[in-house]
C-alpha cells in the first residue's frame, strides 16, 4: 500500500507517469492512424498524415476562441463527474454509476427548472440543488446497500445506471415530457430563463466558475476536514476507522451519496448551462470517462481537473480530426483506452521508460500478524 | 540414502512409515553435510527491504526427529519455515534434501520432495469438504472427473492409522479449529510428507488438545517422519522436542538437547538476557467500578454464541487480566466492550454509564481506551502518517479540529509531544506509519490510547509481535495507567504476561469465565487447568457439562 | 447506380410512389414548400425516359449553374455512421450526389454522442461550407440555432420539421405515416395467412412511430380483420434501440412462429434484423418489407424475401435541394420529401395485378387527400 | 442457487407464460404461444448464458469480470471479419474464441500479473473494445467493403423438429445447442474435475491453493482465458448465428445483463442459465404481449434484470455469496 503523503520524489513520479502514459498512448494512436492512413500512395510515407491528424486534433480543441470555449464547456461536466469518482475512490469505493447519477440529476434539475415558478435568484440554486439531491439519492442507495448488506457497489452502480436510463425513458416520455404539440422528442420543456446559468463570456456559462469552486471545496473537504479524514480512513482501512469511532456505515453511504451528488451536479449544470432541458440519451459515456479521468488524475483534485481538460480536448478536437482526415472518430476512444491502460498498469510505462519504481515501503511480515489488508481500489497516492 | 530410494519414498510415502525406525536420535549438530539429514538449510539469508528476516541461518532435521524451532515473535521462524516450504525464495543460501542441493521455487516443489506444512493460519478452503481439501493439488481422477471416493478412503485410512478423528465428507467451515488442524496434518501426510513443519500449532489449542496433538506427532516421528515444530512456548518445546534450535533476530543463536536445557536457559537464549518475570509494581488499590459486565452475551462471526453470559467488574486502580486460549470469546468480548460488536444480551456499563446504545465514539469520549488485538487491521491506518495515527481517536476534537476543519499545526504539535514521551522511533511525524517497526507501531497505539483522559482501558494482546524492550515499556505504561487511576483490562494469550502485570486474572473458556485467581496467587498450572476447561482448585467451578462437551470433539 | 435505374424502371411499371406535396399532412399548419423542380411527382410516363444515368448527370447540371467557386457540402450524421444502410447513408448518398451534380465537394462528420451535434455543425461553419446537411430530428434544435447564426450558409435538416420557417434552412420532412400506410396495405393484401407484423425501433422516436401506426392503419383499411402485430423495441434507450439486430431477428421469428407471413422491419439495424429473420425462414414463404431506402440494395442477405421497402427518398430529396442552391432557387422552410414503396424486385411475379392496382389507388388517395392515415405526428 | 430462489425463478417463468396465455388472442393456440415464447426465450438466453458462463470461470478463479461486454463485442467483430475473409463460418467461431481469449489474456495480464485493480482492468477492456471495433468496422469493413459470410445453419433434431407446434424449439443453430452443452459441461468442469476444484480453491482461498502446490497465477490465467473463449462464442453468436453483419456496439449491454445473470444465479452454471432464461423470458414476454396488442410498460421490462439483481444482492430473496477472493490480486508471501 503506497503512502498517502508522498515525498517530493514520489510527487514528481506521480506527474511523470501519467504524462508518459499520455505520450505513449498518443504514439500508439499515431501508429494506428498511420496504418489507417494513405501510407502506400507513391513515396508518401504517411507520417505527414499522422501529423496532420494530431495537429487538427489540437487545433480542433484549442485552435480558436470557439474551440477553447467548447473544450472548456466539455471540461465542466467531466470535472464534476471525475471528482465524483475520485471522492468515492478515496473512501475505498468504486463508483461506476456516475452516468446514472448524472442522468437522474439532469432529470431532477430540468423538472425543477421548468415546473417551478420561482424568482431567478433562488430558481437557479434550486435547480442545481435538485440535481445534486437526485444524484445523491442515486449514489446513496448504492452506498447504503454496500454498508448495510455488503452488496458490492460496483455491481449495484452498474445496475443503477441501467435503471436510471429506464427511469429517464419513462419520465421523458411520460410525466416530464414536453407536451407542446410541436415537440416530437423525448425531452422536458425548456427550463425557465431564471433557472439558467448566466454566461460569463459569450457562450461560456458560469458553470466553469462553479466547477472551479466545487473542485476547491472538494479538495478542502477531502484533505482538510475531519469528514475527509474519516473518508480517507474508511478508504485506507475501514476496520481501523470503525475502531477509531468512525461510523463506517454512515461514512460509506455519505461517500457514495456525495459522489452521486457531484455527478448529479454535472447533469444539473449541463441542463442549466448548456441544453436548458433534459433530453433522453444525452448522458451517454460519462460513466466510463469519469473513471478514466479519476484514475489518470491519480485521485487528486488537480489531477482530475487536468485530466478533464485532456478528455474534453480529445472529444472536442475529434471533430476536426475526423473532418480533416475522414478517419473514424473512434480513434479517440482507442487513445483514451490506451491512456487508461497505461495509467492503470503503470508498470508498463515504468518498464518502457526504465523508471525506477517509487520507493515502496516494504517490510518483513511480522510473525502472527497477517497484513491481509486488501488493497484499496485505487492506488492512493496523494 | 540414495537418490533412488529417496525418489521411491517420495512416491510411496507409506514405505517409510512401515519401516518405522527406532534408532536413537543422534545428538544435534549445526555442521553441514551430515548424510543422515533429511532436510537441511545452509546459510539462508532473506531480506525484506531494510529488514533482515533471516541472517545466515543453518538448520537441519533427520528422519524420525522432532526438532523445535524456538524463538520470539519476530525472530524469523516464520520466514525460515516459508523458505523450507518453498513459499519464499531466499536471497542467499541453499537447501538440501537427502544431502542433495535443491531449489524450491514453490510449495509444489516442496511437496514433491516430501515436505509438508501445517500453517498457523490454516490453508483450508472453507466451503470444500475435508476430502476435497486433502485432494487439492494432488487430485486422483478417473475419466476426467475427480475420484473423490478414493481420497475419502485415503483420509479414513490415514485417520484411523494415526488416531486422528476426521470425517472426510464434513465441510471444513463447520469444523472446530482443532479439527481443522487435524485436517491439515492429514493433508500433509496424504501428500507423502517425510518432513512435517508445524507453525505454532498449539496457539489455537487448549492444553488438552495440544497434548492430543503431541501424541499424534510422537506417533508420526516414531514412524520415521521428521518433524519441525515451531513455537515460542518453552514448556511444550521441552516436553516434545528431541532437539531445540533457538532463533533470535533472524539468526540461529543456539542449539540444545532438551535434557540439557531448562525453561530459564531457553528463555535466556530466546531473548538474549534474563527475562524480568514480574513488573515492578505496588499492590493495587482499587476504587470504584469502571467496567461492569453483567451476564453479557455476544454473537460470533458465523452465528453461534461467542460470549455466553459473562459477568465481571474492573475497578479503577487495578489491572484485570483475561487469560484463555485464543478463540474462546475474548476477541468478541473486547469488541463488545469497545462498541465494535453489538451485544446479544446482558448489560455493560462503562464509567458508570449504561453503554448500551453508545457507539465506539461515545465510549471513547467517555474515557474508554482500547488497544486492539490486531494492530495492522484495527489499530493503524498504515498509509497515513505517524501524526495522523497518533490522533486517530481524537482528530475531531479541538484543538486538533475547529468546526470540522483539521488543524495541521496542532496535530503535529501533539504528535511531536507523543513521539518524545513514548520514545517512538520515527524519522518524523510525517512519515507513513507503515515504515515503522512492529514495536514502534505498537507504541504509536499505546501513546495514542494512554495519553488522554483515560478512565478505563481495554488492551488486547498488547505485546504481541513486539520486541522485548518494547514489551517492558508497554507493561510499564499499563501499570502506570493503573496507578494513575484507570481501570485496566488486559486480554492476553501469554500467561506470563498476565502473571507479571495483572492484579486479578479471569480465565475464559468457551465463552464463559471459568475461573478467577488473584494475581499474587496465580500459577501457570492452576490457570492452565482453567484454560483447558478444567475446574480450578482456587476458586469457581467449571461450567456445567464442560467435561462432556470437551470430549465430544476429539477422540485421540 | 444500378439500383436507381431499376427503381425508376419499376416505378414506371408500378406507379405507386406517393409523392405527396401541398397541404396534405404536414404535422402542423406551417406550409411546406414544394420540393424543387426535380423533386416534382414522378409520373408513370416521365420517369423511365428521363431517368438520367448518374454518370452523365454532372454534364447535364453543369451548364445551368456554372458556379465560379466550388460548392462545398458538409453532412453531420445523427449518432451513427454514414454506412448504416439506413437514413444516415441515404442522406450521405444524397449529399454526395448533389455535390457531384454541381461539381462541388462533400464531406461528412459522424456524430458519436448527442452532445456533439452543435460542435459538428460548427466544424463545417468554421470551414466555410456552403451547404450543411444535418440528419435526424434530434439535430433539429442545433440546426435551427446554427442556421439563424449563419444566414450566409444554407442548411438542410433531414427529418426536421420547422415550426417557423428559417430562411436559410430547408427542413426535409417525410410523411412516414403514409409510407407506413402503403406498407401496411401491401402487407395485408399480400398476406395469405391474414397475419402481418411490424418490427420497429422505439416508439419514442416519432418517424418510427409514424411508420408503425401508418402500417397499422394501412393494413386495417385494406383488409379488415387482418391480424396486425406491432412490436416496438422500447425496452432499451434511444441509443440502443436502432442497433439491436439480434432483437429484431428474434422478434420476427417470434411472429413467424405465430403464423405471420409478411413482416415490416423498420428501425435501423434493429429493423434489418427482422429482415435477416425472415430470410432465415424463407422456406416458409414468409416475406419482409424494408424501410427508408430500397433495402434490396442495402441488405443483400434478404434479397430473396424482400417484397418491397417503405421508402423515404432522402437521397434524391437532399440532392435536389443542393441543386436548388446551386441554381439560386433555394427556399427555406419545410420541404416535403417523397415517400413510397420500392419495387418488388425478385418477388414481382408473386404480387397479383389486383394488388398492384389497389396499391396504386391507395397511392392516389393518399396523394390526393382522399385517404387519411389519421396518425398523429408523435406518440402521446 | 438456493432452492428458494430456484422456486422463485420457476414461479416467475410460470407467471410469464400464464400472463401471455390468459391474454392472448383467440385465434392462436396456447401451445403455439408457449412454444414460441420458449423458442424466443432460448434465443435471447443464448448470449446471456454464454456471457454469464464466461464471467463465472473468471470470477470463480477470483478475478472480477465486468468486461464480458467488451470481450463479446470484440469477439463478435473478430468472428465476423475472419469468417468474411476465409468464407468459413467455423473459422469465424474459432476466431471469436481466440479474440475473446485474447481480450481475457489482457485482463489476466493486467489483473493477475500486474495486479491492476480488476474493475479498472475490465473498464479498460470495455472502452478499448468499443473503440477498436468501432474504428476497425469503419476503417476496414467499410473501406474494403467486406461482406459477411452468412449464418450458421440450424441443426435439427431429426423427428422432434418436424413436430407441428414445438418444432421450432428443436431447430436451433449450433451455438444455441453448444450453449446447452456448455452449461452442463461447465457444471461438470467446475464441480467434478481436478481443474474445476483448483479454480474454485484459487477463487476462495488462493494461499491455500498455493500452499497445496497449485500455481494461483497459472490457474487464474487459464480460468480467465477459458471464460474469454466462452465469451468469444457468445460474440460469434451475434455475427454468425443471429445476424450476418457486424454493427458497432451490437452487443448492446448484454454483457452487463449476463453479469447480472451470473450474480443472480449465484456463480453456478445452472443458476446462471436459469437466470439468463428468466431475463430472456421477460424480453420474450415484452415481445409477445405487444404482438397481442397488450400494452406493456416497456421501461419496467427493461429494468427487470437490474432491479432483480440489486434485490438479490441486498439479500431480499436469499443471499448470494461471491467467491471469497474475487477482486483481490494474490500476492504470495
Amino acid at each position: 500500500m503506497p503512502p498517502e503523503r508522498p515525498g517530493a520524489v514520489v510527487r514528481l513520479d506521480a506527474v511523470l507517469v501519467p504524462v508518459l502514459a499520455i505520450a505513449t498512448a498518443l504514439a500508439l494512436g499515431g501508429v494506428i492512424l498511420w496504418a489507417a492512413g494513405p501510407r502506400f500512395e507513391g513515396s508518401y510515407l504517411g507520417i505527414g498524415f499522422v501529423a496532420e491528424a494530431y495537429l487538427s486534433l489540437l487545433e480542433g480543441a484549442f485552435g480558436s476562441r470557439a474551440a477553447i470555449v467548447d473544450t472548456t464547456l466539455r471540461t465542466v461536466p467531466y470535472v464534476f463527474s471525475g471528482l465524483a469518482v475520485m471522492l468515492a475512490f478515496r473512501g475505498g469505493l468504486f463508483n461506476i454509476g456516475a452516468e446514472g447519477q448524472l442522468t437522474v440529476g439532469a432529470l431532477a434539475a430540468a423538472w425543477a427548472g421548468f415546473s417551478l415558478d420561482l424568482p431567478a435568484i433562488i430558481h437557479l440554486p434550486v435547480v442545481l440543488a435538485a440535481g445534486c439531491l437526485a444524484g445523491a439519492v442515486w449514489g446513496g442507495v448504492a452506498g447504503l446497500l454496500k454498508a448495510r448488506t455488503g452488496a458490492h457497489e460496483v455491481i449495484t452502480t452498474i445496475m443503477l445506471n441501467y435503471i436510471g436510463g429506464q427511469l429517464a425513458s419513462y419520465l421523458l416520455n411520460g410525466p416530464l415530457r414536453d407536451r407542446s404539440p410541436l415537440n416530437v422528442i423525448a425531452q422536458t420543456p425548456k427550463i425557465a430563463e431564471g433557472a439558467r446559468l448566466p454566461d460569463l463570456l459569450p457562450g461560456l456559462h458560469a458553470g466553469v466558475l462553479l466547477a472551479g469552486i466545487v473542485a476547491m471545496v472538494t479538495w478542502f473537504i477531502v484533505w482538510k476536514t475531519t469528514t475527509g479524514f474519516e473518508l480517507r480512513m474508511v478508504g485506507a482501512n475501514a476496520d481501523a476507522a470503525a475502531y477509531a469511532g468512525v461510523n463506517v456505515v454512515r461514512r460509506m453511504t455519505w461517500a457514495l451519496g456525495v459522489s452521486g451528488l457531484l455527478a448529479g451536479l454535472a447533469g444539473a449544470v449541463q441542463v442549466a448551462g448548456v441544453n436548458y432541458r433534459s433530453t433522453l440519451g444525452f448522458n451517454i459515456g460519462y460513466g466510463f470517462d469519469s473513471i478514466a479521468i479519476a484514475l489518470l488524475g491519480r485521485n487528486t483534485v488537480s489531477g482530475v481537473v487536468l485530466s478533464s481538460v485532456l478528455f474534453a480536448a480529445l472529444r472536442t478536437g475529434a471533430t476536426k480530426l475526423q473532418f480533416r482526415t475522414q478517419v473514424s472518430a473512434d480513434i479517440i476512444s482507442v487513445i483514451q483506452a490506451l491512456v487508461l491502460l497505461l495509467v492503470a498498469a503503470e508498470q508498463i510505462v515504468r518498464w518502457l521508460y526504465r523508471l525506477r519504481a517509487a520507493d515502496a515501503v516494504t517490510q518483513a511480515p511480522e510473525d502472527g500478524a497477517t497484513a491481509a489488508i486488501p488493497p484499496s481500489p485505487a492506488g492512493g497516492e496523494g | 540414502m540414495s537418490p533412488i530410494e529417496s525418489h521411491e519414498r517420495t512416491t510411496t510415502p507409506n514405505d517409510l512409515r512401515q519401516s518405522a525406525r527406532s534408532a536413537p536420535i543422534p545428538s544435534g549438530t549445526r555442521g553441514t553435510g551430515d548424510p543422515t539429514f533429511l532436510l537441511e538449510a545452509r546459510h539462508l539469508t532473506k531480506r525484506y527491504g531494510p529488514v533482515i528476516a533471516n541472517r545466515d541461518v543453518s538448520f537441519a532435521v533427520r528422519p524420525g526427529e522432532i526438532v523445535a524451532l524456538l524463538g520470539e515473535n519476530g525472530a524469523g521462524k516464520s520466514t525460515l519455515m516459508n523458505v523450507l516450504y518453498g513459499m519464499t525464495v531466499p536471497d542467499a543460501g541453499e537447501l538440501a534434501i537427502d544431502g542433495k542441493v535443491v531449489r524450491l521455487r514453490s510449495p509444489r516443489d516442496a511437496l514433491a520432495r516430501g515436505i509438508g506444512m501445517v500453517h498457523q493460519h490454516f490453508m483450508l478452503v472453507p466451503p470444500f469438504t475435508v476430502a476435497e481439501n486433502v485432494a487439492l493439488g494432488n487430485e486422483p481422477s478417473r475419466r476426467g472427473a475427480i475420484d473423490i471416493a478414493t481420497v475419502e478412503a485415503r483420509v479414513a485410512s490415514l485417520a484411523s492409522r494415526f488416531g486422528i478423528d476426521v470425517d472426510p465428507r464434513a465441510i471444513v467451515r463447520d469444523l472446530s479449529v482443532g479439527q481443522q488442524q487435524r485436517v491439515e496434518i492429514v493433508k500433509a501426510l496424504d501428500r507423502g510428507a517425510r518432513v512435517l513443519i508445524l507453525d505454532e500449532p498449539t496457539a489455537v489449542l487448549t492444553p488438552q488438545e495440544a497434548e492430543g496433538l503431541f501424541r499424534v506427532l510422537r506417533g508420526l516421528a516414531a514412524d520415521g517422519t521428521a518433524i519441525v515444530f515451531i513455537s515460542h512456548k518453552l514448556g511444550e518445546v521441552l516436553s516434545l522436542a528431541h532437539r531445540i534450535v533457538v532463533m533470535r533476530r533472524g539468526a540461529v543463536v543456539g542449539e540444545v538437547l532438551p535434557e540439557d536445557a531448562t525453561a530459564e536457559s531457553l528463555a535466556a537464549m530466546m531473548v538474549g538476557r534474563e527475562v524480568m518475570l514480574r513488573v515492578d509494581k505496588s499492590p493495587s488499590t482499587p476504587t470504584e467500578d469502571r467496567i461492569v459486565v453483567r451476564d453479557l452475551r455476544v454473537a460470533g462471526d458465523h452465528g453461534g454464541v461467542a460470549v455466553d453470559g459473562v459477568s465481571f467488574a474492573v475497578r479503577a486502580g487495578e489491572i484485570v487480566g483475561i487469560a484463555g486460549v485464543q478463540g474462546n470469546g475474548q476477541t468478541e468480548l473486547v469488541e463488545a466492550i469497545s462498541g465494535l460488536r453489538p451485544t446479544a444480551g446482558g448489560t455493560l456499563s462503562l464509567v458508570g454509564v449504561e453503554a448500551h446504545g453508545l457507539d465506539v465514539r461515545a465510549r471513547s469520549m467517555a474515557g474508554l481506551a482500547h488497544v486492539p488485538e490486531d494492530r495492522q487491521r484495527h489499530g493503524l491506518v498504515l498509509p497515513f502518517s505517524v501524526a495522523d495515527n497518533l490522533v486517530l481517536n481524537r482528530y475531531h476534537l479541538p484543538p486538533l479540529a475547529q468546526r470540522g476543519v483539521r488543524q495541521a499545526r496542532a496535530i503535529v504539535a501533539v504528535a511531536r509531544d507523543l513521539v518524545a514521551r513514548f520514545d517512538i522511533r520515527t524519522p518524523s511525524p510525517e512519515v507513513p506509519v507503515q515504515a515503522l517497526s512492529g514495536g514502534n507501531k505498537q507504541k504509536v497505539i499505546i501513546a495514542r490510547e494512554l495519553s488522554h483522559g483515560l478512565r478505563a482501558l481495554v488492551a488486547a494482546q498488547p505485546t504481541r509481535g513486539v520486541d522485548v524492550g518494547s514489551i517492558e515499556f508497554i507493561h510499564r505504561s499499563l501499570v502506570d495507567a493503573r496507578d494513575a487511576g484507570a481501570a485496566v483490562l488486559v486480554v492476553s494469550a501469554e500467561l506470563d504476561e498476565l502473571l507479571s502485570i495483572a492484579d486479578r486474572i479471569l480465565v475464559m473458556y468457551r465463552g464463559r469465565i471459568v475461573g478467577e485467581v488473584p494475581g499474587s496467587e496465580a500459577t501457570r498450572e492452576g490457570i492452565g487447568l482453567f484454560m483447558a476447561g478444567g475446574g480450578g482448585a482456587t476458586q469457581g467451578s467449571p461450567p456445567a457439562g464442560f467435561a462432556r462437551e470437551d470430549d465430544v470433539h476429539y477422540v485421540n | 447506380m444500378k439500383s436507381r435505374r431499376e427503381l425508376i424502371l419499376a416505378l414506371g411499371a408500378v406507379p405507386i410512389l406517393a409523392a405527396c406535396g401541398g397541404e396534405a399532412a404536414a404535422p402542423a399548419k406551417a406550409e411546406p414548400t414544394k420540393a424543387p423542380a426535380a423533386a416534382a411527382p414522378t409520373t408513370a410516363a416521365a420517369a423511365p425516359t428521363k431517368a438520367p444515368e448518374p454518370t452523365k448527370a454532372p454534364a447535364a447540371a453543369a451548364p445551368t449553374a456554372a458556379p465560379a467557386k466550388v460548392l462545398k457540402v458538409g453532412l453531420v450524421t445523427d449518432v451513427g455512421k454514414v454506412d448504416d444502410k439506413s437514413f444516415n447513408e441515404s442522406a450521405w448518398n444524397g449529399a454526395k450526389k448533389g455535390a457531384a451534380d454541381v461539381k462541388g465537394e462533400s464531406k461528412y462528420v459522424e456524430t458519436q454522442n448527442p452532445n456533439d451535434y452543435k460542435k459538428n455543425i460548427q466544424q463545417f461553419i468554421s470551414e466555410k461550407y456552403d451547404i450543411i446537411v444535418t440528419v435526424g430530428f434530434l439535430l433539429g434544435e442545433a440546426t435551427i440555432e446554427a442556421a439563424k447564426a449563419n444566414p450566409g450558409i444554407k442548411f438542410i435538416g433531414v427529418d426536421q420539421f420547422q415550426e417557423k420557417a428559417v430562411e436559410n434552412l430547408a427542413g426535409l420532412i417525410f410523411e412516414e405515416d403514409k409510407a407506413g400506410y402503403m406498407v401496411g396495405a401491401l402487407a395485408a393484401l399480400y398476406s395469405k395467412a391474414g397475419k402481418v407484423g411490424a418490427v420497429l425501433a422505439t416508439d419514442v422516436v416519432p418517424p418510427v412511430w409514424r411508420f408503425g401506426e401508418g402500417f397499422r392503419a394501412g393494413a386495417k383499411a385494406s383488409k379488415p380483420g387482418v391480424d396486425i402485430q406491432i412490436v416496438y423495441h422500447s425496452d432499451v434507450g434511444p441509443e440502443k434501440t436502432f442497433d439491436d439486430p439480434e432483437w429484431g431477428k428474434a422478434t420476427a421469428l417470434s411472429m413467424i412462429d405465430k403464423g405471420v407471413d409478411v413482416i415490416f422491419g423498420a428501425g435501423g439495424k434493429t429493423g434489418n434484423g427482422a429482415l435477416y429473420g425472415v430470410a432465415d425462414r424463407k422456406d416458409k414463404g414468409v416475406v419482409a418489407i424494408g424501410v427508408d431506402t430500397d433495402q434490396w440494395n442495402t441488405v443483400p442477405e434478404a434479397k430473396a424475401v424482400l417484397l418491397s421497402s417503405g421508402m423515404k427518398i432522402i437521397d434524391q430529396g437532399v440532392a435536389d435541394i443542393i441543386k436548388a442552391v446551386s441554381e439560386n432557387k433555394f427556399k427555406g422552410g419545410n420541404v416535403l420529401g417523397k415517400v413510397g414503396l420500392a419495387p418488388f424486385h425478385d418477388l414481382d411475379s408473386k404480387v397479383d395485378a389486383a394488388v398492384k392496382t389497389k396499391l396504386e389507388e391507395i397511392r392516389k388517395g393518399l396523394d390526393g387527400g382522399t385517404i387519411k392515415t389519421d396518425v398523429k405526428p408523435a406518440k402521446g | 442457487m438456493t432452492r428458494g430462489r430456484f422456486l422463485f425463478v420457476l414461479a416467475c417463468i410460470g407467471a410469464l407464460v400464464a400472463a401471455v396465455e390468459t391474454l392472448r388472442s383467440p385465434d392462436v393456440s396456447a401451445a403455439v404461444v408457449a412454444a414460441s415464447m420458449l423458442a424466443t426465450t432460448l434465443r435471447f438466453a443464448t448470449p446471456l448464458t454464454l456471457g454469464a458462463l464466461a464471467g463465472m470461470f473468471c470470477e470463480r478463479s477470483g478475478v472480477a469480470n465486468i468486461a464480458i461486454e467488451g470481450m463479446m463485442l470484440s469477439a463478435a467483430f473478430g468472428a465476423f471479419i475472419v469468417a468474411a475473409m476465409t468464407r468459413s463460418l467455423a473459422a469465424g467461431v474459432v476466431a471469436g474464441m481466440v479474440v475473446g481469449a485474447t481480450m481475457a489474456l489482457l485482463h489476466a495480464w493486467l489483473s493477475v500479473t500486474l495486479r491492476v485493480d480488476q474493475i479498472v482492468s475490465g473498464t479498460v477492456i470495455n472502452i478499448m473494445a468499443a473503440g477498436v471495433t468501432g474504428f476497425l468496422s469503419t476503417e476496414v469493413v467499410r473501406r474494403k467493403a467486406i461482406e459477411g459470410a452468412g449464418l450458421l445453419p440450424a441443426w435439427r433434431v431429426p423427428v422432434l423438429s418436424d413436430l407441428p407446434v414445438v418444432g421450432p424449439i428443436f431447430q436451433q443453430q449450433p451455438i444455441a445447442w453448444a450453449t446447452l452443452a456448455l452449461v452442463i459441461g461447465a457444471h461438470f468442469v467446475l464441480f467434478r474435475t481436478v481443474w474445476g476444484l483448483r479454480v474454485r480453491a484459487v477463487g476462495e482461498l488462493p494461499r491455500a491453493a498455493h500452499a497445496a502446490g497449485i500455481s494461483v497465477q497459472q490457474t487464474r490465467y487459464a480460468a480467465v482465458m477459458v471464460g474469454g473463449a466462452i465469451a468469444g462464442i457468445g460474440g460469434a453468436y451475434f455475427t454468425l448465428e443471429a445476424v450476418p453483419v457486424f454493427e458497432p456496439m451490437m452487443t448492446n449491454g448484454r454483457g452487463f445483463i449476463a453479469l447480472a445473470a451470473l450474480i443472480f444465479g449465484g456463480w453456478t452454471p445452472a443458476g446462471a442459465w436459469v437466470a439468463s432464461l428468466l431475463f430472456a423470458a421477460a424480453n420474450a414476454l415484452h415481445i409477445n404481449a405487444q404482438q397481442f396488442g397488450i400494452p406493456v410498460p416497456s421501461q419496467i421490462v427493461g429494468m427487470f434484470p437490474y432491479v432483480l439483481t440489486i434485490v438479490i444482492l441486498a439479500g431480499a430473496i436469499g443471499r448470494v455469496t461471491p467467491p471469497a477472493a474475487v477482486g483481490q490480486p494474490y500476492v504470495p508471501d
